[in-house]
């Protein structure tokens, strides 16, 4: 059985360490902050120029100077900090930001990101992704498998165009999870599966080339 | 010695806007947006305007008033969405967006202020934004190879910021996240207004604490009390007592 | 979840210091400068250290000390005065200078820290410093064409920073001209260890008023308080009554 | 007969205006802050990172924190600001300070300075003064017309290792002044003669070649 969103968002969270700078994206990645391990620390870094992201506000105490960077209305927390966009990114740009979890609309075996454009359709534009796979130490993308059609997302070469070109650490899909050895062009590993999903599932619904961790085959 | 201190945003818009000229406007979304700035750039009517900023407003807020005017002729931002008006121009051709990487926009703005013409960056490299733009490999701090892209800076006529609190040297104090774009947008401009929600006395500000020293700042409006829009207002419920 | 706070100078270099490492350290002249990190760092005997930092030291005092132990094979700065163990190391050929302008230097320290490979700067064009470099020219906001010269980054093995209040989680605020180059320092070590006068509870600094993040510093000692030293007391008569 | 260098320092003055941002070097253009005009605002950056330079401290009130770029202590004044040598050299290099008065030890006809090093002797380092004569609008230096054995220091081209090409506005020295179109290739221009120096004088003593302006002819 493939994993829920929730578990997917689960998945992810075990790539978080203790003492980690971490800039989540919208969607399943955000649910992540709400799974750090008890005693482990973890300061969640906004681009648009918080570090220490807080819980969301009580209603009739939301501050309208003070959002992520999807715009919700957030809170910040003991020992947070506020810095502008130049300086936030030259945190990310920096390699100082440990981990960041994005979602993908296609992810290539050698570490390719698509995820801001479809040609065609209206560019709302690739705000701080481009800057985030460029810049973070260890990049994590979370997607589904298939799109709607049952095509695979995890693919030979990205057909949308790029946010990044060998960007991609670990790929978690809701059928399993890809290493990407995207400096030493040691292309993909499957390390693990979803329970219930048998290696020739992932295969059937994979394009792209993947190795096999031991133990899976 | 003059003052900086101007009575209002079409007070303080006197003798700076033309046609064709490039203005850049603070904010991100609905967040530290110069608004009555904004609305002085509307109703000064210059046209064909080129408008810097992370993004040109949305639907019925801020840079939006402008583009519904039919005033801009080119926007350089990182996110285009939520904005009905610019999507369709942009669509039909009516008007040019020149997309630009968030990381890459804010450094641009540093840069034109700062007085650095180019610098190389890894974002983008590989797509693109990469296009028709100078690359080269660099060795980073951990012996990586990698491919960069050469962008250049930015800066403009005209740059509109808000602040929370300013002192009548121009000394500049944010809040929050509504600080984003404003300090480069403020250093990028040839000329800069600030919108500020109080003007404070000489001394009132602690020198350690400027983000953005008056000299950075050539006029300053106390902003009209507009309220503040918020795009998504998000809470969470009160935990049980 | 590992503190960042150590018990002294000597506890926060533990594992840090290897021969050949590349050093930054903060002040300008004797101001800013983390005078107990840099006696560490004499203690840790590593040596054939590149060192950065604005100056390295003065007589007797701040980096000066590192120097007479023999330990510096080579320095990057902009300004190499009041110091006759490095004048003497550098006429006879023992030690190598790279002499920066002032403003490359920060500028490169806060292009390293920010992931900024290389710029461009119109300082130093046609003289020696741009000696085998690459230039190139650019046009500036007022349409004047101008050579610049690519200047590139700067990263450290370990940066040795001075600051006057820092929370548990690192944040750091410094005092009037004692910031100068330390918080581009702050971000351009792989560890940054922080020198500090007062070490307050999470939450007592302003969010709003932090000036080098957390996230840039590693390690905290608090300062043994050793005098502030100045290079040229200046004091003016006080008028008549 | 010559100016004095309190005379120099006053014919330097004059080049202030009302709201200007100006940095002073060490030597006679630090005496420039004492001649400000009366009801004229001008505003002090010292490029170690404060905008706003007061007068010296009183004894017993000095502060080691807060120096000037010559390492003197000073005070700061209300509505100053303090910020890093990165954000001070951006205000420089990016053109927001107005003017800035520095001493020479050679300039030449088309605007060269050099003032930073003299082969053979140990060098001290350029400091800030390559980024103050790329990055300032406007570059007054201030110098002796002539070295201790009567040589001129005003030259066709700099013998020494130069702070930077083309760079100086106007040159003032113990006998006139100068103007020197920089990019606009139109060379140097005698503008002014201190009381009592001929034409002939400053003519007989300077090596680079100039115009003379209508009137002083």
């Amino acid at each position: 059985m493939p994993w829920t969103r929730e578990q997917t968002a689960e998945r992810a969270a075990k790539e978080l360490e203790d003492g980690f700078y971490v800039n989540l994206g919208i969607g399943i990645p955000t649910m992540v902050a709400n799974m750090v391990p008890k005693g482990m620390k973890v300061t969640l870094q906004s681009e648009n120029g918080l570090l220490g992201i807080g819980p969301f506000p009580y209603e009739g105490e939301i501050d309208a100077d003070l959002i992520n960077a999807g715009k919700q209305t957030i809170t910040d927390l003991p020992g947070s900090s506020y810095f502008s966009s130049a300086d936030s990114f030259g945190m990310i740009r920096g390699g100082h930001i440990n981990l960041s979890i994005l979602g993908g609309m296609e992810v290539s075996q050698n570490g390719d990101l698509a995820n801001w454009m479809v040609p065609g359709k209206m560019i709302k534009g690739m705000g701080g992704a481009m800057d985030l796979v460029a810049g973070v130490r260890k990049i994590v993308v979370v997607m589904d498998h298939c799109d709607k059609t049952g095509g695979s997302k995890f693919r030979k070469e990205c057909t949308l165009p790029l946010t990044g070109k060998g960007v991609v650490d670990l790929l978690i899909t809701d059928l399993g999870v890809f290493e990407i050895d995207r400096r030493g062009n040691g292309g993909s590993t499957l390390i693990e599966l979803a329970p219930g999903v048998s290696l020739d599932e992932i295969k059937s619904k994979t394009e792209a080339e993947f190795k096999v961790a031991p133990g899976l085959a | 010695m003059s003052s900086k201190i101007f009575k209002s945003a079409e007070a303080a818009f006197e003798g700076l806007t033309f046609d064709g000229m490039t203005v850049a406007a603070g904010g991100f979304g609905l967040c530290g947006v110069p608004v009555d700035l904004v609305m002085a750039l509307k109703q000064s009517n210059a046209k064909n305007l080129t408008v810097i900023g992370n993004n040109v407003g949305c639907d019925n807020h801020g840079m939006w008033h402008v583009l519904a005017n039919d005033q801009i002729g080119k926007v350089i931002l990182s996110y285009a969405g939520e904005n009905k008006i610019l999507a369709d121009a942009f669509m039909s051709n009516r008007i040019e967006i020149e997309f630009n990487p968030q990381g890459t926009l804010a450094e641009r703005l540093r840069a034109g202020g700062a007085g650095i013409p180019a610098f190389f960056t890894r974002t983008g490299y590989g797509t693109r934004i990469a296009e028709g733009k100078e690359t080269r490999e660099f060795t980073d701090r951990d012996g990586n190879k990698d491919w960069y892209v050469m962008e250049t800076g930015l800066t403009a006529d005209l740059s509109l910021v808000k602040a929370w609190k300013a002192d009548k040297e121009g000394n500049l104090i944010y809040r929050k996240t509504a600080r984003n774009f404003n300090p480069m947008i403020a250093s990028a401009g040839k000329v800069t207004i600030a919108e500020v929600e109080e003007i404070v006395e000489i001394g009132d500000l602690d020198p350690d604490s400027v983000h953005t020293p008056g000299i950075f700042v050539d006029r300053i409006v106390l902003s009209t009390g507009q309220p503040k829009h918020i795009e998504r207002p998000t809470t969470r419920e009160k935990e049980a007592a």
